[in-house]
């Protein structure tokens, strides 16, 4: 039942993007295309998944004891960078068309703020385990995965009407989300 | 329950206004003008010179490749000009321009009226007549007919002869009367196509705003176990082959087959009619019935008509050209062609001839799709026009094709339909010639 | 100077070195960091007890008290406040979790007899615009100098006296709540203080 | 120092170590080939994405260009030579010169001289108008007005003018990418070569009728009279199916098959005015 | 002389991280509840961003390819952690309203970006000028934003109460569907103004 | 046009329908829902609808007109029926600027940012309403009494839609279901719409009236009402078997709130909905999952508008994958 409400809650009443704002960058860049955007919940996935897993461990057997809580953020980055690049060395050699439609972004999943948030926001969860902690990014990356998904099929939508000029591009795309964010506000309050 | 295909199709106003009208014999024009692309596939070659005078049926321009037809003249006079010519496509393509003097036939032509019903000529002899006399498809598409009702060119064997007097275009007529007075002719024209074919079973499919055509025909066929006629609930597009046999047999030919690849092979009545002419009477194709018709039509006829003759001759023999013409339609109103003026002449595709008044012509404010899905509603083909439509414009043409625009047999329906007035088959051509350009380079 | 080749000694030696130095650096600036901090932290405690008691000499953080509450892992403190060694008002550090987003924390200063001289609210996650309401001076005045013994902590729509901040009537009841729970650690521990 | 520094230091560094040596390792196990001198080339190119290089985009252009032993064939007109030999002078690879050039419209059907005979009813789009009528005026080669080639063009070089509702070509943007000449249905636009001064003479025609049909559709028409041919001392004008077509390689650019057109469908730009004759011309300034 | 301006510049307008190359956008609708908010994020990235700029510029040739990326990470990450001790101590209020997007400043796409794509190839006076002129370009979206975000939504600018405590206001505006609103019709703006010039 | 000869490309025929009629269809039958509203609301509904009408319209032509430069489609009649479904997701009484605002949002963010009729992803009106009802929650869920003072403008006495009612009363517990029904209106005035609510809400009878005037004449389909019920009914039925005592009937649930409202008119908006039937299905049965979901769970009592929103946004996805069945596939 916990992983009940920790799955519903990051998916769609807390959405990573919609509502605590982590890893927009990506959801606004890679969400043109309806392929891409599901590579992309593909990598992020994994890479939440992982990364949340090792620093947690890293958090619990090697911070604390140590007292030394205050080096979470370089420690955790460091970590995150490497694996994101050894992530992206692998792609590269194992499937280059996926590697192709991801392009630049899988070096951005580094700076995705979503990675690091929500290593960091995991740490914060009530009786935290290592299992909680990696339900957690699991959904909370599958929320990120549901985002994008909508929002770049809109966007494909919206590539075939006539949005006027001073709204194309950029304007448009927050606007679609100012409005995901919106109807996603009917969740609340639901865990 | 009448059958009927279930996907898509509606209902228009059907509009038959010369239903009543005998199909009449008009006298020949002055002059005809003969265009050589009257069929689908590569135009005959010219064998006749300026100056030189021809009769009623002589061959004048020779099929040239596997997929093309003869033509002869439909009149006796003297070839004055070969040149270009607007034709019903708006396009100046080459025609033969004949001075009309009389109408004096080639030598082997059976001009008696009688019916001729037996068939003693071998399946060889038959296709050869039908080749020699340029029959095309009189339904549409105009298709060569002998190279449809060659077997050996096809894998699969030949189960189901289907005729098509569906007629579903609002307007015409032409198919309706052709039933009404010449049923006997059809029923040995059928016989010969199936014999041909080497099969036995025939099915005629009318739709049921035609009854008077279903009881004749049933009449006639009560004597031939083989042949069938079955009536068909109302619904356009039920006219194109594929719905046809959809309606009638159930199955569906997969996009890029043909009905042959379901042992089905369609020919329109008219076409019908042309065979039997052919065969039993040597008469080459050079005439056909024709609708002239409309709203401010004095006298909305049915003619027969030499092919050549220009539409103003018809609208004369019809009561003359009302003032307030907006349009002029080579066809029905849902798949014909708007022409550019009444000198157009006569084709083998030429069903109908239709004015409309100019308040009908002009297309309504063109607005923004509102996504009602009455154009996916109505599509026999199980296309989404409206899609199909944006995509060719914002030219994203590789995905329009994976939406299988190429499927799309331009019936109208969702042009129709479309609340916003919206000019989706326009678009949609648009989309299907691009792909195809795309294939060719 | 040019770039230096990703041979495998190379990528080792210097992200070796970089790390080094960050982590150097680090340490340095934390060691600098480490009293500030705890001050800043304690500070804000102690601002917050100084607001909600009356005039006191003594440093409250010196006396504090953690008490254990039933059903709860958290504990409340209690910070003692003398006026010349004697009691001039306890501050209570209290908490509800009945808040719209959970947690509400607040410090609630009694006076010896039992009153409210003030309360500032810690620590929230209202909704902005609604339960953060609660900080407005407009809802927190009607609690200043009422005595909990009569003034009933539940909100007007449940029976009691507070005046609930319109649409918000979840907050106002975990507000109510926490207060009463530091009333009633009040009650039970304002003995052990009175010398 | 106290034992957090100590830890610090020590975690922090043998994290790093772990990295860089895990980094390491992969590096070299999925090692994957890419030249980057494609991205390289990719920058020098404008981007548009206008196909004038006949390939999908930029990008393909520049792999093709890095890969290529011979580049001569590939040639981005936007860029114009001086970028084209900066780029082969990168790859190390040669490429031969071009002349820069610039659409013309061929066709001079001003609504004043080719007046329609029937309505077009229907999407405003030259190619669509085309798939149901040749053209609302009697000729059939004309611009049909719908601007497809405006739409098309990457350098909004091309506008309608209201006036002629001809298409107008400004040269100063024109970057010769041959986008509209591929888009126009009518086959209209050409490119024709670029001098400084944009200097040019064409016939603005196509009609290939005879010269009354021609001249009964439209006023400025092509009759294919021939007198231009003739009197043209490079032989530089080709008549076919009724129609003259001037050879720009051999043109000098003289200016007396202009002054024999009895139409004035032969079009001069650029030149200082002459002692006023056939103004005609100065209705398309391009 | 020229190119420093220009250099310093284009971070404000042409190339503002915010409205034009659209990056950290998860501080910049994260933290903007109010203009105070925003202005602090921004001085606390600007910072982080001159300093990484610095460092990475001066060791970009020591640093192999294959280690760039964790090497510039640990540099930022470095100067993030700082300035997080520096606020938990000296500003500990603004410490809590910024909260996770502090240890967040590390990921800020602009920051990396910047030492990716100019840092890492130009000098260290040049570097710092981008930083600048970056760093001010975010500061000064963020500053709007949160003015925006505020007015509309608390009725309030640096938490100065314009229209009296009880007044209506749009609190959807402080909400996060506001942010993504007041974003897009800001950068709509944006684009209008930029696009005349 | 001059009286030449006109060409264009076929078909040369076309129904009689347009754009413009079927937006007034609708319009005429939300009529009598609109008439229960005046009698049970009075003046404040009128006053509610008229300025949400005409403050969608004028919005609709200042800003196509000075803002797009467009020719203005205010003729359509979709900028009055966005008020006038704006207005029937609004409380009576509520004041006037807030409507006004609402309007701006409907027409200008949800609308016309997209380019206008057809082009939206959102529902108009339920952005406006939403947007609202989270900017405003104090003055959206104040609904007057029913016919008190109806002839006044003055402030009113405010009461609760049974759904608000009933998830209070829950919220407090140690109540049953039952004991709260009592307290509630009968079913009979629920059908008339004699409750508390958004002023075009409250009537069922009106509603399905109207319903099934637009499905007769084929504005609407069957499949987004029928899928929608058909799933709330499902839902509210398990969930009511397994825990009479804290879930409420189907009956209930279906006659109150924005159900039938969502159901016939604004599940069923042609932009916003997919355009398959299978799509459509799907559509409906998400709208009913979710407005239970939230009646249930959520913080806000009533979930239709939000569900409409959140499954608008799956619309795209939605017509990606379904797709009709292509001939001789
Ligand atoms: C390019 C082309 C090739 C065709 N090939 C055959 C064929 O091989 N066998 C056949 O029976 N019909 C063939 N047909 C005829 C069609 O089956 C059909 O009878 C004809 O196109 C008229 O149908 P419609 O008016 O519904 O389009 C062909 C038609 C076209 C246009
Ligand atoms: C939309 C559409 C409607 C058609 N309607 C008819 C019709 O009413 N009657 C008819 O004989 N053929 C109609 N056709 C043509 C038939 O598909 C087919 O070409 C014809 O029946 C084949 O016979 P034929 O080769 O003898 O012409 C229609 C075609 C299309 C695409
Ligand atoms: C998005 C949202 C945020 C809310 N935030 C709060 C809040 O912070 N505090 C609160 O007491 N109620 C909040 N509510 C309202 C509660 O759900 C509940 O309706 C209200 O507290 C009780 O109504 P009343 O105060 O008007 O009697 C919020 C509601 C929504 C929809
Ligand atoms: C059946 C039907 C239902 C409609 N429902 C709504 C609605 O719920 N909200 C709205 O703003 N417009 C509605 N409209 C009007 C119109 O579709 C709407 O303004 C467009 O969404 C604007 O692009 C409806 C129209 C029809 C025909
Ligand atoms: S014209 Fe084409 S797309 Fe339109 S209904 Fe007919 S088959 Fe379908
Ligand atoms: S019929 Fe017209 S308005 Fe309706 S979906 Fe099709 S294109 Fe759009
Ligand atoms: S030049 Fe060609 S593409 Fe351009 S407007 Fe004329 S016909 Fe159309
Ligand atoms: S006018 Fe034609 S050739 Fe010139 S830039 Fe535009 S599209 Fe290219
Ligand atoms: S700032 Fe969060 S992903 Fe870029």
């Amino acid at each position: 039942m916990q992983y009940l409400i920790i799955i519903i809650s990051a998916i769609f009443v807390n959405n990573i993007v919609l509502s605590q704002f982590l890893g927009i960058c990506p959801f606004l860049g890679v969400s043109k295309k309806l392929p891409t955007a599901l590579g992309m919940t593909g990598a992020v996935t994994f890479v939440m998944t992982l990364a949340t897993m090792v620093t947690y461990l890293m958090h619990s057997y090697l911070l604390v004891p140590l007292g030394l809580e205050y080096l979470r953020t370089i420690t955790f980055i460091l970590v995150i960078a490497t694996l994101v690049q050894m992530v992206e060395i692998v792609l590269k050699k194992v499937s280059p068309q996926m590697y192709q439609a991801l392009g630049v972004f899988l070096p951005l999943i580094t700076t995705n703020c979503a990675v690091l948030g929500v290593a960091i926001l995991a740490l914060g969860m009530e009786d935290a385990t290592l299992i909680k902690a990696m339900v957690f990014a699991f959904s909370n990356a599958l929320g990120f995965g549901l985002a994008i998904i909508i929002f770049s099929s809109i966007r494909e939508q919206l590539e075939l009407v006539n949005i006027p000029k001073g709204m194309q591009g950029v304007p448009i795309a927050l606007l679609v989300a100012g409005l995901l964010s919106l109807a996603f506000m009917g969740f609340v309050g639901m865990v | 329950m009448l059958k009927t295909f279930p996907k898509g199709g509606l209902h228009i106003p059907d509009n038959k206004l010369s239903e009543e009208s005998p199909i009449k014999t008009i006298p020949l024009p002055k002059i005809v003008q003969i265009p050589i692309a009257q069929h689908i596939g590569t135009p005959p070659e010219i064998i006749v010179k300026r100056r030189v005078r021809v009769r009623t049926g002589q061959l004048i321009a020779k099929a040239t490749s596997m997929i093309s037809a003869n033509i002869h003249s439909p009149v006796t006079g003297m070839v004055m000009k070969i040149d270009n010519f607007t034709d019903a496509s708006g396009y100046k393509k080459p025609a033969i321009v004949v001075k009309v003097e009389e109408d004096e036939w080639v030598d082997g032509v059976d001009t008696d009226k009688s019916l001729n019903e037996n068939i003693d000529y071998s399946k060889e002899e038959i296709l050869s007549k039908i080749k020699d006399a340029g029959i095309v498809g009189l339904g549409g598409a105009t298709f060569p007919s002998h190279v449809k009702l060659n077997v050996d060119n096809y894998s699969t064997k030949p189960e189901l002869l289907i005729i098509n007097g569906v007629e579903c275009e609002p307007f015409l007529t032409a198919d309706h009367r052709l039933m009404l007075e010449k049923p006997k002719e059809l029923i040995v024209g059928i016989k010969i196509i199936l014999k041909v074919l080497g099969i036995k079973k025939a099915v005629i499919g009318i739709e049921n705003n035609k009854p008077d055509a279903i009881d004749i025909l049933e009449k006639e066929v009560k004597t031939d176990p083989g042949i069938e006629v079955s009536a068909l609930k109302v619904k356009y597009p039920q006219g194109a082959e594929k719905q046809l046999i959809k309606a009638i047999t159930g199955k569906e030919v997969p996009f890029g087959k043909f009905p042959i690849d379901l042992g089905i092979i369609v020919y329109n009545v008219g076409t019908v009619f042309a065979i039997y002419e052919a065969v039993q009477k040597n008469i080459p194709l050079i005439k056909r019935v024709v609708t002239v018709t409309g709203k401010s039509i004095p006298d909305p006829s049915n003619f027969w008509v030499r092919l050549g003759t220009p539409v103003q001759h018809l609208l004369d023999m019809a009561g003359g050209i009302p003032e307030d013409t907006g349009k002029i339609i080579n066809g029905g109103p849902m798949m014909g062609k708007a022409v550019k003026d009444f000198s157009i002449p006569v084709t083998k595709g030429t069903s109908g001839i239709l004015l409309m008044p100019q308040r009908d012509s002009i297309r309504g404010e063109v607005q923004a799709c509102i996504r009602c899905s009455k154009c996916i509603d109505v599509c026999p083909m199980g296309l989404e026009p409206y899609l199909l439509m944006n995509l060719t414009e914002k030219v994203l043409i590789d995905r329009a094709k994976k939406e299988d625009i190429m499927m799309c047999i331009e019936c109208g329906s969702c042009s129709y339909i479309c609340p916003s007035n919206r000019p989706l088959l326009d678009y949609i051509r648009l989309g299907k010639a691009a792909v195809k350009n795309e294939l060719n380079s | 100077m040019k770039k230096l080749e990703s041979t495998f000694f190379n990528m080792i030696i210097s992200l070796t070195l970089v790390t080094l130095i960050a982590g150097v650096s680090l340490a340095y600036m934390n060691e600098l960091t480490k009293g500030p901090k705890a001050e800043a932290r304690k500070q804000k405690q102690i601002k917050a007890i100084q607001t909600v008691l009356p005039e006191i000499t003594n440093d409250p953080f010196a006396e504090k008290q953690a008490i254990a509450v039933e059903g709860e892992k958290d504990s409340l403190f209690v910070f003692p406040g003398l006026k010349n060694d004697k009691l001039a008002g306890i501050a209570i550090s209290t908490f509800s979790k009945k808040g719209y987003n959970g947690l509400i924390k607040l410090m609630v200063g009694f006076t010896g007899k039992g009153n409210i001289h003030n309360i500032v609210v810690l620590e929230q996650k209202e909704t902005p615009g609604l339960g953060t309401k609660m900080t407005s001076g407009s809802f927190l005045k009607q609690f200043i100098d009422k005595n909990p013994e009569n003034f009933d902590l539940k909100v007007k729509k449940d029976g009691g006296m507070v005046d609930a901040i319109t649409g918000a009537t979840i907050s106002s009841r975990a507000f109510g709540d926490a207060v009463q729970t530091a009333y009633n650690t009040f009650v039970n521990e304002k003995k052990n203080f009175e010398k | 120092m106290s034992d957090s520094v100590l830890y610090t230091v020590g975690s922090l560094s043998g994290l790093g170590f772990l990295s860089s040596f895990l980094l390491y390792l992969i590096a070299n196990k999925f090692k994957v080939f890419e030249n980057p001198k494609i991205d390289i080339v990719e920058e020098m190119l404008p981007g548009a994405n206008c196909g004038g290089c006949g390939l999908p985009g930029c990008r393909s252009l520049a792999q093709l260009l890095v890969e290529s032993e011979d580049i001569s064939e590939f040639y981005c007109p936007v860029c114009g030579n001086d970028k084209m030999k900066e780029i082969a002078v990168l790859l190390d690879k040669s490429i031969p010169e071009r002349k820069p050039q610039i659409a013309v419209l061929l066709c001079n059907g001003t609504c004043d001289a080719r007046k329609p005979v029937t309505t077009y009813d229907g999407p405003k789009s030259c190619r669509i108008s085309d798939l149901s009528i040749a053209s609302d005026t009697d000729c059939d080669y004309g611009c049909d007005g719908f601007g497809d080639c405006v739409a098309v063009c990457a350098f909004d070089a091309i506008h309608i003018d209201p006036e002629t509702n001809l298409p107008v070509v400004d040269p100063d943007k024109c970057t010769g990418c041959n986008a509209c000449v591929l888009e126009c249905p009518k086959d209209l636009l050409e490119l024709r070569p670029k001098n400084k001064r944009n200097l040019k003479i064409y016939v603005a025609c196509k009609n290939e009728d005879k010269g009354g049909i021609a001249l009964k559709a439209c006023d400025n028409a092509c009759i294919g009279c021939s007198k231009c041919a003739k009197i043209c001392p490079k032989d530089a004008i080709l008549m076919q199916n009724f129609l003259a077509y001037i050879e720009a390689d051999k043109c000098t650019l003289c200016r007396k098959c202009v002054d024999v057109c009895p139409t004035g469908s032969i079009i001069e730009t650029g030149f200082p005015p002459k002692k006023v004759k056939k103004q005609e011309s100065a209705v398309v300034q391009n | 002389m020229n190119n420093i301006k220009q250099i310093f510049f284009k971070g404000i307008i042409k190339e503002n991280p915010v409205f034009v190359m659209l990056l950290g956008m998860c501080p910049t609708l994260g933290v903007t509840t109010t203009a105070y908010n925003g202005l602090g994020m921004g001085i606390a990235t600007m910072f982080v961003l001159i300093m990484s700029n610095i460092v990475v510029s001066l060791i970009k040739n020591l640093i192999p390819n294959k280690v760039r990326i964790p090497a510039f990470i640990v540099v930022i990450a470095s100067f993030v952690t700082i300035v997080e001790m520096i606020l938990e101590a000296f500003i500990p209020f603004l410490y809590d309203q910024l909260g996770i997007f502090i240890p967040l400043i590390v990921v800020n796409c602009v920051i990396l970006g910047r030492a990716e794509a100019f840092a890492s190839k130009n000098n260290v006076y040049h570097s710092i000028i981008d930083g600048l002129g970056m760093g001010l370009g975010f500061t000064l979206a963020l500053t709007v934003l949160g003015a925006t975000r505020e007015i509309l939504g608390s009725g309030s600018i640096f938490n100065l109460v314009l229209f009296g405590e009880n007044a209506n206001t749009i609190l959807l505006f402080i909400l996060p569907p506001g942010a993504f609103i007041a974003l897009a019709y800001l950068s709509a703006i944006y684009n209008k103004l930029t696009l005349k010039n | 046009m001059d009286s030449k000869i006109i060409i264009s490309g076929s078909p040369h025929v076309h129904t009689n329908e347009s754009v413009k009629k079927m937006m007034y269809k609708v319009i005429y039958a939300l009529i009598p829902a609109l008439l229960i509203s005046f009698y049970v609301f009075g003046l404040s509904a009128l006053i509610l609808t008229v300025i949400a009408i005409a403050s969608c319209m004028i919005f609709e032509y200042l800003i196509q007109k000075y803002l797009m430069k467009i020719p203005t489609t205010i003729n359509d009649g979709s900028a009055a029926l966005t008020g006038l479904l704006l207005a029937f997701n609004l409380p009576a009484g509520l004041p006037v600027w807030m409507i006004i605002t609402g309007s701006l949002v409907a027409i200008g963010i949800a609308k016309l940012s997209f380019g206008g009729l057809g082009s939206n992803i959102f529902n108009p009106a339920l952005v406006g309403r939403v947007f609202l009802l989270i900017s405003f929650p104090v003055q959206m869920t104040n609904w007057p009494k029913v016919f008190e003072n109806r002839l006044s403008i003055a402030d009113a006495v405010s009461g609760a839609t049974p759904l608000g009612y009933m998830k209070e009363a829950l919220r407090d517990g140690n109540i049953t279901i039952d004991e709260i029904m009592n307290k509630l209106p009968s079913y009979y005035d629920m059908l008339l719409g004699f409750i508390g609510g958004s002023i075009g809400e409250i009537s069922v009878i009106a509603l399905v009236l109207g319903g099934i005037y637009l499905l007769w004449k084929k504005v609407i389909t069957w499949h987004i009402p029928v899928s929608m019920i058909l799933s709330i009914v499902i839902f509210s039925t398990i969930m009511w078997s397994i825990d009479p005592l804290h879930y409420a009937n189907p009956g209930f649930h279906l006659m109150t709130g924005g159900i039938m409202l969502g159901a016939f008119f604004m599940a069923t908006d042609l932009v916003t909905s997919p355009m398959d039937n299978k799509g459509k299905l799907i559509f409906g049965a998400g709208i009913g999952l979710i407005t239970m979901l939230i009646r249930y769970w959520g913080a806000y009592p009533e979930g239709v508008s939000f569900a409409i929103l959140i499954m608008n946004a799956f619309v795209p996805l939605i017509d990606k994958l379904l797709k009709p069945k292509r001939f001789g596939a």
